[in-house]
């Protein structure tokens, strides 16, 4: 495994006060597939939003290839570029084409040229099955295409680290196989991501580590051997229980 | 009732005119008020400190007071203080005020409705917060805004009756005119609903129709 | 007779108050008018039959598309004409503007309603709710809340529009004004002091709705 | 143009009708009387002829020779409603029966007498026109291609529009609005019944009148409804009996002769009896 | 089991000439659980909706106790009273509390006394664990409680059948147990139940039979071990895989 790509130190965040994130410490590396679980409202996303620049923080620091990212110096719209998003309703722009959909950062912001960024974004559109879709609308598009889409859009800048929350919650059941499966060949490729997700399946098959929250806070960390098979904090236990206790579920009575 | 009608086509030329000018008016106005609603929403949307008060005190003036006392304002009283502007330039400075007023309130909501999602996803591609207000924000909220926005050109074009108070030759001030001097009121009242028909009946039926296409946020094609 | 500008502005004060006083009661009686009738057209706007939203878009348009000053005139001065109705200056001003207020609260209340989720209409028929039930109990109250903003911004609209009623004699803030002014004709700075008082009297009249429909719009915005 | 014939047909029928009928007007004397109070319409913002004092009062040379009709008809000055009208309402007043009588400087013409009955005149004003001394007119020939302002509706107005097209007009909705525009330079002079003109630029030096006047005699009258003859004839006599008394000379001096100065003749202005 | 409470004889329904149900035959006894699959698009809510008069149908007989709903005789707002039906996003009454959520149809459409409807809404607010929250606002509540809500929102009708149309597609994944377990509750006290799920664990458990729809069409009912075991039709397969698949998923090669 790489060099270390992320570095999060102590890391504070509230909402008027409400503390959200406390004293956070996560290393990430290069090439490494770390998978967020906790319950909701644990502060999963918020953690991705802080790393994303989308939330201010209000303690530690948050160190990017060991530069700090909130010391000013670089400004987040440099940083975005380098760390990709990807969100839960996909939020693609709804007035745009596909292509322009995912140009607008390459030209705009990176200033390429249209020729090599649009050969760019083909040869990514075509990764996740969706090159004829290229010039239509987003609403056009079923909920995973979409949302395919929208990780082409945050791949086509050619981010170092990919943060993904939640992607696949809002899609209908039948079209997460699909999405997930782009992840799994990002991860393949050695792309460096931070998941959240509440596919424990995925979570599973994908991750190097998982790293479990609960309030705020960081209660485990393991391989996700581990942390499926014998998890070690009583809340890991107890959140695990309620994913799978119907599925061994008790059937009825007949009546 | 008995109606003049030589009397009406007789004066057929000066309505057709007055009915001009009325969209002439109108139509300057609405341009000039979407000028302003752009750059007071772009204000807004950057929160640049000092212009925004500015802009929410032109706004409260706009919709709080009558457009007949701005007018008069800016026609007789400025003078007095210096300042002669012209029939014209007084319609077009008090009409935009009234419109920029009006029309900064319609994009105010239209960027209010564009999900707080699309800013987070535009910055988390990098844009500037310029090339979100350009690409993303402003593109979206204009869409949203057209059936409103296209309401409030109906507002506005009615408005231009006031403008008749300081002898613009529109279609209330003919009307009016000829009515003092001859009084063929029904005859002349006629006139002027006409005009006002053709005028607004078909902005009327296209108002429904991008109401309805607009209603679900329909977007491209 | 020479005033100085602030004798003027006292010497005004109670003709304008009066004036005050007369857009203010024939505003709030249009208010009420308004939307009572308003809910009322916004209903028909969205009738399932078709002679109702037919009639109703009738109304619409024809109210739209004519001036008010026209519908004065033909309330007040065409009724006894052509069929010798008689209707008091007060009433016909009362009811044209009313009738204009009427329309433009119905198209909020229409825009209200439709925008209202169709769930929350197939969850209450899936009670067993009738189409009254439903409107009473259901859509109604929800309209309101997504109508009263913009509802409030056509009151202010109401009460600077009152103003035109005085071509049937009916008297009102302006025309104080005026009578003020033109009183005074030969001071001239009559005009500036009487219009900027008179700005500043609309501006008290609705700024304060301003101010509330902003309110109710970031209470109920959630 | 609205026929006699339906006039007679409601005259008769209204003399049954209660005074709580409601508002409507037009009637002849016995429904005037029935109804106890007489209807009148007004201006309110067009001084000396109907504005208003300070508490809102209805006062002017129109206003209270219409309260003086209310005396000698009903008996007390009192028993008047007064109707504030517009340039362009005051003629669908009449013809909608919403007043019995319009006293709001009507200046007489032919048109207008297809419309309504015009009583015998009260005044003849003579109109003349203000320009700015600088402007260099001083004739009435040298306003060809000008841009002269005037009050709508008004005796000016009714003139310049029918004799001279030579001229451009600006027409505003009010004496102070025609007065200010013109000290704006927003036209090359402003036409005017005079004793207005008078009053204004003696406090507003750099203007003057041109001498000639544009028109010597246009009678301004008292209207009532087309057909009413009963109250037109009743009014005439009635300005043939204040007319023995100088009453509106009376009014004259009340209202006018301060504007005109002590030099005018009050004969070129009112027509004491009716009588131009 | 009971006698039949619906039959469905060759119904018919289409938007705009688009046929979206074909011939679909299904008898429902009393007491039944049956859970219908397939994939988006197929059909299932429209199905639901036609039972519950939300949607007319085209052709073919619908009939509740062997009356025909269609015929016009008993108008839908009173057969409405005895079919209840829960939706995917609950769609409570925003502006009334809970209880008067609950009550708004016993109260108004019924004209049961406040008081004993009130009993009755009690009772069942706490055997969903509710109780507690009788006079909150729905917006004050999670999407699983206000799902609970709306769950005993259509049992305090008495209704004889129950629809529910993927009643935890919107909630969180944590909430979705608290959903499905009072679901199951109410099939153990033989409660007549049409679900369109999911959640394949939930069906495989609450069903007395499975129907498999495709394209308008019911193409297999079966009982539900045979039909996640031995499905017999192809598309039916087809439909399995897509949910299965991932969870036997490959993993990555590691990095
Ligand atoms: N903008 C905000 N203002 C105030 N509180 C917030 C805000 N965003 C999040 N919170 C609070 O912060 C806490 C963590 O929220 P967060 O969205 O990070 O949780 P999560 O773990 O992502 O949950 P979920 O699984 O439901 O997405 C929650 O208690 C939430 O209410
Ligand atoms: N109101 C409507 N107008 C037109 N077409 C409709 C309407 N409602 C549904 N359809 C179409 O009918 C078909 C069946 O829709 P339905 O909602 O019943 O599917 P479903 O099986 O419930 O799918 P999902 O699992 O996505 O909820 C779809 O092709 C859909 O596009
Ligand atoms: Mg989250
Ligand atoms: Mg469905």
């Amino acid at each position: 495994m790489g060099e270390r790509l992320l570095q999060l130190r102590q890391v504070e965040k509230s909402f008027d006060g409400h503390r959200v994130l406390k004293r956070i410490d996560l290393d990430v590396a290069a090439g490494e597939v770390v998978v967020i679980l906790g319950p909701s409202g644990c502060g999963k996303s918020t953690l991705l939003r802080c790393l994303n620049g989308l939330e201010p923080i209000q303690g530690g620091t948050l160190l990017f290839k060991g530069e700090d990212l909130n010391a000013g110096k670089v400004p987040w719209r440099v940083t975005r570029q380098k760390i990709g998003m990807v969100f839960q309703s996909y939020h693609l722009f709804p007035h745009m084409t596909v292509l322009d959909n995912i140009l607008l950062g390459p030209l705009k912001v990176q200033k390429r040229s249209r020729r090599e960024a649009a050969a760019d974004a083909e040869k990514l559109l075509s990764r996740v099955g969706l090159l004829d879709k290229k010039n239509a609308y987003p609403r056009q598009l079923s909920g995973g295409q979409q949302q395919r889409i929208a990780i082409v859009r945050a791949l086509c800048m050619r981010p170092e680290v990919m943060l993904f929350d939640e992607v696949t919650a809002a899609l209908d059941p039948e079209m997460v196989k699909e999405v997930l499966e782009v992840m799994l060949d990002l991860a393949r490729e050695g792309m460096t991501m931070l998941i959240v997700t509440h596919e424990m399946r995925f979570a599973r098959a994908v991750a190097d580590r998982i790293v479990f929250m609960d309030g705020g806070e960081i209660c485990e960390i393991a391989p996700p051997d581990a942390f499926f098979n014998r998890p070690q904090s009583g809340r890991a236990r107890q959140f695990l229980n309620r994913f799978f206790e119907i599925e061994t579920g008790k059937g009825r009575e007949e009546v | 009732m008995h109606l003049d009608t030589d009397f009406m086509w007789k004066h057929l030329p000066d309505f057709v005119r007055a009915g001009g000018e009325t969209l002439r008016i109108g139509g300057i106005a609405i341009f000039f008020s979407l000028f302003v609603a752009v750059i007071h929403s772009f204000i807004l949307f950057f929160r640049i400190r000092p212009l925004t008060w500015a802009v929410r005190l032109h706004i409260e003036l706009a919709r709080n007071t009558p457009l007949l006392i701005q007018l008069f304002f800016l026609y007789f009283a400025l003078p007095q203080l210096g300042i002669k502007l012209s029939a014209m330039t007084t319609v077009f400075i008090a009409m935009s005020f009234l419109g920029g007023g009006y029309f900064t309130e319609v994009f105010r909501s239209g960027m209010e409705a564009v999900e707080k999602s699309q800013s987070e996803s535009g910055l988390a591609i990098g844009l500037s917060k310029w090339q979100l207000f350009r690409y993303v924000i402003l593109p979206q909220a204009l869409r949203i805004s057209i059936p409103s926005l296209f309401a409030n050109f109906i507002f506005l074009l009615k408005e231009t009756t006031v403008v008749s108070a300081i002898a613009v030759p529109e279609l209330l001030y003919t009307t009016t005119s000829y009515i003092s001097l001859y009084y063929k009121t029904y005859e002349m009242l006629l006139m002027m609903t006409l005009c006002y028909l053709v005028i607004f009946l078909p902005l009327s039926f296209l108002l429904g129709y991008l109401e309805r296409r607009y209603r679900h946020g329909a977007f491209g094609l | 007779m020479a005033l100085s500008a602030y004798e003027l502005l006292f010497r005004s004060l109670p003709q304008l108050g009066e004036g005050l006083w007369a857009t203010l009661r024939i505003s709030l009686l249009t208010i009420v008018f308004s939307v009572a009738g308003g809910i009322g057209f916004g209903l028909l706007r969205t009738s399932r039959l078709l002679l109702p939203r037919l009639l109703s878009r009738v109304i619409l348009e024809l109210v739209r598309s004519v001036p008010i000053l026209v519908w004065l005139f033909f309330f007040f001065f065409g009724l006894p004409i052509l069929f010798d109705i008689h209707l008091p200056a007060f009433a016909s001003a009362l009811l044209v503007l009313s009738l204009w207020g009427m329309t433009e609260i119905g198209e909020i209340v229409r825009g209200a309603l439709q925008s209202l989720p169709k769930g929350q209409t197939e969850a209450a028929k899936s009670l067993g709710l009738s189409g009254r039930q439903l409107l009473v109990y259901v859509l109604v109250p929800q309209a309101v809340r997504r109508m009263a903003p913009p509802a409030i911004n056509v009151f202010t609209r109401i009460v600077m529009t009152s103003s035109l009623t005085v071509l049937v004699g009916v008297p009102e803030l302006i025309k104080s004004g005026q009578q003020i002014i033109e009183r005074h004709y030969t001071l001239s700075y009559a005009s500036v002091v009487i219009y900027g008082l008179m700005a500043l009297l609309y501006f008290a009249l609705c700024y304060p709705l301003s101010v509330f429909s902003r309110r109710l719009e970031k209470r109920w915005a959630g | 143009a609205c026929g006699a014939v339906k006039d007679s047909k409601d005259a008769t029928r209204s003399g049954a009708k209660p005074a709580s009928a409601g508002e409507s007007g037009g009637g002849s004397i016995g429904k005037i009387k029935d109804r106890g109070k007489l209807i009148v319409g007004v201006f309110t913002d067009k001084p000396p002829f109907g504005f208003t004092d300070d508490k809102g009062n209805k006062i002017g040379f129109d206003s209270d020779l219409a309260k003086r009709f209310a005396k000698d008809l009903l008996g007390d000055e009192s028993k008047i409603e007064f109707v504030t009208v517009e340039p362009a309402s005051r003629i669908p007043f009449l013809q909608s029966d919403k007043v019995d009588l319009i006293v709001a400087n009507m200046t007489v013409t032919d048109e207008r007498k297809e419309a309504v009955d015009f009583t015998n005149p009260t005044m003849k004003v003579a109109t003349q026109v203000l320009v700015s001394e600088k402007s260099g007119l001083k004739t009435l020939a040298d306003l060809k291609g000008k841009k002269i302002i005037v009050t709508k509706g008004t005796t000016a107005d009714l003139f310049l529009t029918k004799n001279r097209p030579d001229v451009e007009l600006v027409k505003y909705e009010r004496n102070t609005e025609s007065l200010q525009a013109l000290k704006d330079g927003r036209g090359d002079g402003y036409a005017q019944d005079n004793f207005v003109l008078f009053a204004w630029s003696r406090q507003n030096p750099g203007f003057t009148l041109i001498p000639e006047k544009l028109e010597k005699e246009a009678p301004i009258a008292p209207a009532v409804k087309k057909g009413n003859t009963e109250l037109r004839d009743w009014v005439n006599k009635e300005l043939e009996t204040l007319g023995q008394e100088k009453f509106l000379l009376k009014l004259y001096n009340t209202y006018v002769k301060e504007e005109l100065g002590a030099s005018t003749d009050p004969n070129d202005v009112i027509t004491e009896g009716g009588k131009l």
